[in-house]
């Protein structure tokens, strides 16, 4: 059974994760993120149309979920110290968020219900009292600072851009891995469900792989498009 | 929740002095039962920093007696505290462009103005408009202007003898505009 | 004349957020003199009309939680100020854990958060912790962390008053603890 979201817009991409596994009533861990991996993937399949700042975080937990998923189906596949510690990153970022979820739940009925009032405001008697900053060229250097600050539209950051040409290349070197791991250890599949069957699924999922390829290939497209909006304070990135 | 608590709770809030009839109106209570509220309140802030004066009609909270060498000492030390960065910027944006409402000041600087703006009325460097009383009953905020006093310590005869005028002017103006329309668009999203 | 009846009238008479700081240079005291004045404070002001809010290095005197149903009903004040479901999950983030980055944020919630940030910097319920030049210079991006009129929005007149602030506060630790851990395993097997 898999659950439709592209009606829905997500603006979060653990928001997203989170709701899916809540909709099938199930507990964060790597067993549940494997079994939503293809709804979040189909979903991210479609955000080419969003701006890249907002489907690259999209993109970098569907790489993780491609990791869960592809341990989950063939439990021979190697994962690397890097690709085990980002599987666990994403689940105590998710159990994190939950975390801040509920309680946000539970703080949503107090807004506004016993408010504390400031002071009423009494009438005001000025004093003419300016300070030594105040000169034409602090006023006009003030001026280009508030003006500096104002946001502006800029390119997404080099670093989010890196990590998302590297997915494809990940994407790509786990088809392989994949395809040759099915090869080595086809035994694997003879043991308990019907052969065909997993055989089946993998193959499926490789071609998924693809799909989510070209979905990455055309958010990358966006890059060319100026419109992406950013605070231009140093942009912290978060780490995957 | 006595009713004296709540008689201190409004003057509080009201800050300013208000008559007995409206107070009576908002605790919902008979005269009496304000007197007797009144007295009680003034014998609990009795040796405390804040006192309740009446003079006949009206009721006020205030600073206790005793208080006010030490307030005023501290009135003149704030008059002559720095204004920082944010208080600067502020005025800037006041003086490049106004008549402003304190949001679109808020939308320029990307963060709250309310404080600011406050100290920057009591030093008596910008004020509050005052002539177009028909946008003020809009709801809409009051719009905010630089003080005589400001220019003539600047040696500005005039707003477009400010340097640059022109350019900062409209380059406030431009991106005043744009967060106009994000502000609508959030309405509809959030 | 009390230390305590004294901050109790410059709290008053400020009628606005004040830095603790601020609050010590005022009353001639140490912090650890404010702090004890500040509990017999709220000790006293307890039932009464009136509380102290604090966000840790701010105070503010404010009609006490009990008072604003009644308020709010006399001033007819509608709270316009709709949060939604994303501004209200950065809040609780920001509530649960500060000072915090934005890239912190961005992390936890798996999203940008600029724009949220931005629109919360300007109702004026959080707000960045230091303009310090230097610090952004690093690279180190703000900290923010709550504002006072954000704690009066949720009823609340201290930080530790959250609902299972303690819990909560333990699991950030533990979290950071494990990503901690997880990072050191990393540098060192690759």
């Amino acid at each position: 059974m898999s659950f439709t979201v592209k009606q829905e817009h997500f603006e979060g991409s653990l928001e997203l994760l989170l709701d899916l596994i809540e909709k099938r009533k199930l507990f964060v861990s790597d067993v549940s993120l494997a079994k939503v991996a293809d709804d979040y993937i189909s979903y991210v399949k479609d955000l080419s149309e969003f701006p890249l700042a907002d489907s690259a975080h999209f993109v970098l937990i569907a790489s993780t979920l491609l990791l869960i998923k592809s341990k989950s189906l063939l439990p021979t596949l190697d994962l690397t110290t890097e690709e085990q510690a980002s599987i666990e990153d994403l689940e105590r970022r998710l159990r994190l968020y939950e975390r801040m979820r509920k309680l946000s739940h539970t703080l949503r009925p107090l807004w506004g219900q016993k408010m504390l009032f400031a002071r009423g405001e009494r009438e005001l008697l000025p004093v003419f009292s300016p300070d030594d900053s105040m000169t034409i060229s602090n006023l006009l250097s003030a001026a280009y600072h508030v003006l500096s600050n104002i946001p502006k539209k800029e390119f997404l950051p080099k670093i989010i851009m890196d990590k998302v040409i590297s997915l494809e290349e990940m994407i790509m070197n786990l088809t392989k891995r994949i395809s040759a791991s099915l090869k080595m250890s086809f035994k694997e599949f003879t043991g308990g469900i019907e052969k065909d069957k997993k055989v089946n699924i993998i193959v499926g999922f490789l071609a998924m792989l693809e799909l989510v390829k070209q979905g990455i290939i055309n958010v990358r497209q966006e890059k060319h498009f100026e419109d992406i909006h950013m605070e231009t304070e140093n942009v912290g990135v978060p780490k995957y | 929740m006595s009713l004296e608590s709540k008689l201190e709770a409004l003057l509080f809030f009201k800050g300013e002095p208000m008559t007995k009839k409206k107070a009576e109106t908002a605790l919902d209570c008979t005269r009496e039962e304000l007197e007797s509220a009144l007295i009680s309140l003034q014998t609990v802030l009795a040796n405390r920093g804040l006192c309740v004066i009446s003079n006949g009609d009206e009721i006020e909270m205030r600073t206790a007696p005793d208080m006010g060498e030490f307030i005023m000492k501290m009135t003149k030390e704030e008059l002559k505290s720095d204004l920082g960065r944010a208080g600067l910027e502020t005025l800037t944006i006041i003086l490049y462009k106004h008549p402003i409402k304190r949001s679109e000041i808020d939308y320029i600087r990307g963060v709250n103005s309310s404080f600011i703006l406050r100290n920057l009325l009591i030093r008596g460097l910008i004020e509050r408009m005052t002539e177009r009383d028909d946008f003020l009953e809009q709801g809409r905020g009051f719009l905010y202007k630089p003080t005589i006093n400001l220019l003539a310590h600047l040696g500005i005869s005039k707003i477009p003898d400010l340097p640059e005028y022109a350019k900062v002017k409209a380059e406030f103006e431009s991106f005043a505009r744009e967060e106009g329309m994000a502000e609508i668009k959030e309405k509809n999203e959030w």
